[in-house]
């Protein structure tokens, strides 16, 4: 195994250590995410979260990207069905990617590799336990080669 | 309709009673009990540690068992009730457990917890249903103060027995009513009786069974039912049980009283 | 009484087996003391069951090991069902016992009473309960 | 050329401490577009901020990164340094590195990489960023507070008091909620209907307030400063124009048996009735369900009775539809059932009761006039046994994780009365812990102890064994270990509090969020305490969270004064960060405004020219105002030519590439 460990050069070098790209929305997963570090509940510095005002806006594109750019895995998090900000925002991001997973399913990325999933703001605990679960599965998959672009070397 | 039918080992010696007056009377009521083929003890208690697995195993047999034949799993007594109905829910729910079972069984196909475990009275009150069953009555029990006595291992843990209310339970009360009893209520109805504490604990059982029975006495009980052969035990070795004033039998026996079936008497 | 130094410690190897064995968390327990309040069989105890889960989370185990509690615990789940806190405090009490029956020579049971408790009309269930509870 | 200052807060030692600041102070220097770069202790705090204005001057900087807490804690804070320094605020971009980073992580080297991550992909976002400048929207000077208890009553006399108009709108009959039901109030004593009717008064009198009771509300849809809401009002079968109040219906009513909410169901009402005497509004409402009338046909009386004609068998619900400035949100709290608490007998036994029912029996006006009895046999309680904590700090499926915090308190204060009204009675309490933070409030249960003689017992209740007459309750003095038994008269229970079982509807109704229990959740646990994340819409009451009275009406002033300054303004500044379509490249397709939650898309012709000849062509267009800024729309553009500002594709496909570096 050959991929460098997430800019850490003082690793390993055979140790595999994903990168994880997590979406999260502004009003409740974002805010999840604030309560879980209010909170103190770790979970692993290998996911990154970029704040998006709603999981709606959340284009497939910018999955696919993150894939052929070296992720591992993605998450797209968004308030739980019913409670959108946006009243219904999330209904489309479920729609859109149900449809994505069978797109990446096709073309062969894991299932686990990418999670849609609903965590409000009162649930610090689920956002650090979602997080654990998905690096978890990650880890056991191995670095991401399918979607690659082998110009873009992390 | 046919059920797979789990005796134990008292109903097989000391409670006999309890037996045959529910073989007679599920007869009666077109319910065919088909004991199952070789059963094992099932240790009369659950094995309460997470790293004792094969004081679990003679429950499985019975669950495979009940499984292969497609039918619910009944049982009389309640510990034996407990046992299986816990060690089920283990199979069910236990990943470690499940594995571990079936990895020493080595049976055809994994069991995972599928059998329906149900107690003899929830057959007569989910499956007959309470209504069916006062039609089916010949001899009223009319006029007979009888009091429900629960114990603790029908009821708890509710979300693992889902039998009843654990605190207010009602489906032996709703069973007798049906017979036609006047129905005594005690707020001792599901307090312990020291269960296997008798073997060594007899003053420390004494005073549980007491509260119990005058309880029941104070109430103005003459009759008490229970479906436990220890319970009865318990309950008849209180130094305030005494034949004439509180008679105790198994709610199974006055099951066939009122379906007029005869029982043998030792 | 004298003043004993105790720290309170939950990390020695007796009350992590216990937690093993009985899968409960010792630490949900905020001793309102209902287990107490409820036991049919109180009277039999000379630690009263809320104490139990207090001196497993001050690490003395044992003097639980040592107490007639353990033995007069009927395994009749009503603490376990009214815990504010789903502690099941009969986990516990199993644990205990099987952390002195575990230990060979240490049956609480001698083969030598069956005969007189059979005599007694005890039924079947109440022995082989015995064997299950008291012997290993 | 964009010239990013990048600022890298140590916040104490919350970063600095799994953060290695000097590491990632090295990385940013080398990042693409960073023309400057510093770190300071407090960012937030005056110096920090100078630091940024100062640095912008000076180094000529025309991009901001601040690599410190949450956007939702002090972005606005930055942007307004930022806008100070003459740049426009939203070319400022926040890192998150202590609630995403420093906080989550232990390993220092990780958490330190992350940091540079974050930070890059903010810097790489902040180079795309845009000059936005908000747009004007108009303010609906009229404010909506949703439940009429003392929550709701105070903040409506304060935003009328403020000279703005408010429409309260509650379920029930009569505005007054929980406070109405009780009889004294802690810690001083005095009575909850002297303190509470003069306020529900004020509210019916005053000019500036419509009271809409016996009435719901329905839907809410619109933002902040115009928000559109359908109340509706059942129909009360009594015309308030008409009715006078003079209760002659009351008393001629043939039905006699339905249970009374009001008295917790301790005695019975009329089927036209009246909550309690002091109810405001003073008109009766007449039950559907068991009035014989609209049951069967037949009756009519209080329509003959009345002197005014004011009985209405044909009134309907009428929809009321109404825009207002701001929301408050007051619907307050319930009991929790005790349905599965068997062991208390409270379902079976009628001498135990709860504490909201033994406010009912010690109240001079309630279903014994003030004499405290047992409802079973009327009889003198003796010895009456207080059981708290009853469903609270119980994380089993029967009751509530959290404290209740009110119960140990009104404990104290019914031990009390009934000492008070029986000196030679028993008081037993049997208490987990005894809480009692607030003003006044040690001193007021040590009086029940030390005066009054109170016995509080730190134990819990087994089981309550019901004997011929008396309550015989199993307890435990765990401080000694002494086991208890109690031959009492009464038991009171401490029932725990819980949300109201509509809240989840109402948080939904409102796009606010909930806790786990279904209590609303406020913006900021410290900092924002009465704002929800949705701007416009406030809490007040115990509707956030289990609360006593004087907390209430604190947070009811709270709120009124945040609603006060929404109303106040003329114009409030939209949120910039809207969609924007590219017309050049719009198919007109109008998939995007099939999507818009705000029918904030729609169409326009726009006129252009195709072989010489004027033609016009269909393009989708956003209205600024309407336009929250959710994006969706941007995912079903099929040709790509809706682009969120503030997020666009761009900027969020810089950041994945950043991370992803």
């Amino acid at each position: 195994m050959s991929v460098v460990a997430s800019s850490t050069s003082v690793k390993n070098v055979e140790e595999f250590e994903p990168l994880i790209v997590a979406f999260c929305c502004n009003w409740c997963s974002y805010a999840g995410a604030d309560l879980a570090g209010t909170s103190r509940l770790n979970y692993p510095a290998n996911i990154k979260i970029i704040r998006v005002p709603c999981s709606c806006r959340v284009n497939s594109n910018f999955v696919l990207r993150a894939f052929q750019r070296g992720a591992d895995g993605v998450i797209v998090a968004g308030c739980h069905p019913g409670d959108c900000h946006y009243m219904t925002g999330n209904y489309y991001t479920r729609r859109r990617f149900s449809l994505l997973k069978n797109l990446l399913e096709y073309v062969g990325i894991e299932e686990a590799r990418f999670k849609v999933d609903w965590i409000s703001a009162s649930e610090g605990n689920k956002f650090a336990y979602v997080m654990n679960d998905v690096l978890e599965k990650v880890h056991k998959l191995g670095p991401n080669r399918k979607l690659r672009d082998s110009r873009w070397k992390r | 309709m046919n059920y797979s039918y789990y005796p134990g080992c008292t109903l097989k010696t000391k409670a006999r009673d309890l037996e045959e007056s529910a073989l007679n009377s599920a007869q009666a009521l077109g319910v065919n009990l088909v004991e199952q083929e070789e059963w094992q003890c099932c240790g009369a208690v659950y094995p309460l540690a997470s790293d004792e697995i094969a004081t679990k195993l003679s429950s499985v047999r019975s669950l495979v068992a009940a499984h292969e034949k497609g039918e619910k799993l009944v049982t009389l007594c309640s510990a034996c009730h407990q046992v299986i109905k816990r060690v089920n829910h283990d199979m069910k729910t236990k990943e470690d457990i499940r594995d571990k079972v079936n990895n020493y069984l080595q049976l055809k196909e994994d069991y995972q917890g599928e059998s329906k475990v149900i107690h003899y009275l929830e057959l007569l009150r989910d499956d007959i249903g309470f209504e069916a069953l006062a039609k089916k009555v010949k001899v009223s029990l009319e006029g007979r103060k009888i009091a429900a006595y629960y114990g603790c291992l029908l009821l708890r843990p509710k979300e693992i027995m889902e039998f009843d209310d654990p605190e207010r339970p009602t489906v032996l009360e709703d069973f007798l009513e049906c017979l036609g009893a006047n129905v005594i209520n005690y707020p001792y109805k599901t307090e312990c009786c020291g269960g296997y504490l008798s073997i060594d604990k007899e003053k420390v059982v004494q005073k549980m069974v007491n509260n119990i029975i005058s309880s029941a006495l104070e109430q103005g009980a003459k009759e008490i039912v229970t479906a436990c052969p220890l319970c009865k035990y318990n309950l008849e070795n209180s130094s305030l049980y005494n034949k004439e004033d509180i008679s105790i039998s198994y709610f199974t026996e006055l099951l066939a009283e009122a379906l007029d079936v005869d029982v043998k008497e030792d | 009484m004298s003043r004993e130094k105790i720290t309170p410690d939950i990390t020695q190897k007796e009350t992590v087996k216990i937690s093993e064995i009985s899968e409960e968390n010792i630490l949900d327990c905020l001793q309102c003391s209902k287990c107490t309040a409820g036991c049919p069989a109180i009277h039999g105890m000379d630690i009263l069951p809320h104490q139990v889960i207090r001196l497993l989370q001050l690490g003395q185990v044992d003097k639980l090991l040592n107490s007639e509690t353990i033995w007069s615990c009927a395994s009749c789940f009503t603490c376990a069902s009214r815990c504010p806190r789903d502690v099941d405090i009969s986990k516990l009490m199993e644990a205990l016992r099987l952390m002195v029956i575990r230990v060979k020579g240490s049956n609480k049971l001698k083969v030598e009473k069956i005969p007189k408790l059979l005599q007694k009309n005890m039924p079947q269930q109440g022995i082989v309960s015995g064997f299950r509870k008291y012997v290993k | 050329m964009q010239r990013v200052g990048v600022f890298i807060c140590w916040c104490g030692t919350n970063i600095s401490n799994t953060v290695n600041i000097d590491e990632v102070m090295t990385a940013v220097e080398n990042m693409p577009g960073v023309a400057y770069s510093k770190d300071y202790q407090y960012m937030c705090s005056e110096i920090g901020q100078n630091l940024v204005k100062d640095t912008i001057k000076e180094h000529n900087l025309n991009r901001i990164v601040v690599a410190s807490c949450s956007p939702r804690m002090h972005e606005s804070t930055f942007r307004k340094a930022a806008e100070a320094a003459g740049l426009n605020p939203y070319l400022l971009e926040i890192a998150n590195i202590r609630e995403h980073c420093s906080w989550v992580h232990k390993d220092k080297e990780a958490a330190t990489q992350k940091a540079i991550s974050l930070t890059r992909a903010a810097v790489a976002k902040a180079i795309l960023n845009d000059e936005l400048i908000p747009g004007e929207v108009g303010v609906e000077r009229r404010a909506l507070v949703i439940g009429g208890g003392i929550a709701g009553i105070q903040t409506a006399l304060d935003i009328a008091d403020a000279g703005y108009e408010v429409d309260l709108v509650e379920k029930t009959p009569s505005i007054g909620g929980k406070m109405a039901q009780l009889d004294k109030t802690f810690p001083t004593l005095d009575c909850s209907a002297c303190i509470l009717t003069p306020k529900m008064v004020d509210a019916s009198m005053s000019s500036k307030i419509n009271l809409y009771t016996y009435s719901e509300v329905e839907e809410v849809s619109g933002f902040v400063g115009n928000f559109e809401v359908a109340i509706r009002q059942k129909a009360r079968s009594v015309d308030m124009e008409k009715c006078t109040g003079c209760g002659i219906c009351l008393a001629k009513c043939p039905i006699k048996t339905a249970l009374s909410e009001f008295e917790e169901g301790l005695s019975n009402r009329p089927a036209i009735y009246t909550p309690f005497p002091q109810a405001v509004p003073n008109v009766p409402v007449i039950d559907r369900e068991t009035c014989m009338k609209f049951r069967t046909g037949r009756c009519g009386v209080c329509e003959k009775v009345c002197p005014t004609k004011a009985v209405d068998y044909d009134q309907k619900d009428q929809i009321l539809n109404k825009k207002y400035g701001a929301i408050i949100v007051t619907t307050g709290y319930d009991l929790i059932d005790l349905d599965y608490f068997g062991e208390y007998q409270y379902m079976d036994h009628p001498d135990v009761i709860t504490g909201l029912e033994f406010e009912r029996l010690v109240n001079a006006a309630g279903p014994t006039g003030g004499k405290l009895i047992r409802p079973s046999d009327k009889k003198k309680p003796k010895k009456v046994v207080f059981i708290q904590c009853v469903g609270s700090r119980d994380k089993s499926d029967r009751g509530k994780s959290y404290c209740s915090k009110i119960c140990c308190m009104y404990t104290a204060k019914h031990a009390m009365l009934l000492k008070d009204k029986y000196p030679d009675s028993e008081a037993y309490v049997f208490y987990i812990d005894v809480r009692t933070a607030g003003k006044g409030f040690e001193e007021f249960q040590r009086r029940a102890v030390e005066n009054y003689g109170v016995n509080y017992i730190k134990g819990m209740v087994g089981k309550i064994f019901p004997t011929n007459n008396k309550l015989q309750v199993n307890g435990v003095d765990s401080l000694s270990g002494e086991i208890l038994q109690i031959d009492a008269d009464m038991v009171v229970l401490a029932a725990a509090t819980k949300a109201k079982p509509e809240a989840d509807d109402v948080a939904r109704m409102l796009s606010i969020s909930t806790d786990s229990d279904s209590f609303f959740s406020e913006a900021h646990p410290k900092l924002r305490p009465v704002e929800t994340h949705c701007a416009g819409i406030y809490l007040a009451g115990a509707c956030q969270g289990p609360k006593d009275i004087p907390e209430t009406v604190a947070q009811a002033s709270a709120a009124a004064v945040k609603a006060i300054g929404v109303l106040s303004k003329s114009k409030l500044v939209n949120n910039p960060c809207v969609s924007e379509v590219d017309k050049s490249i719009c198919s007109g397709c109008l998939a995007c405004a099939d999507m818009c939650p705000y029918e904030a898309i729609s169409e326009k012709i726009v006129e252009e020219k195709a072989n010489g000849k004027i033609v016009g062509r269909r393009v989708a267009e956003v209205n600024e105002t309407l336009c929250q800024g959710c994006g969706g729309c941007t995912v079903t553009c099929r040709p790509g030519a809706i682009d969120l500002k503030g997020f666009s594709n761009k900027q969020i496909l810089a950041e994945v590439d950043a991370i992803c570096r």
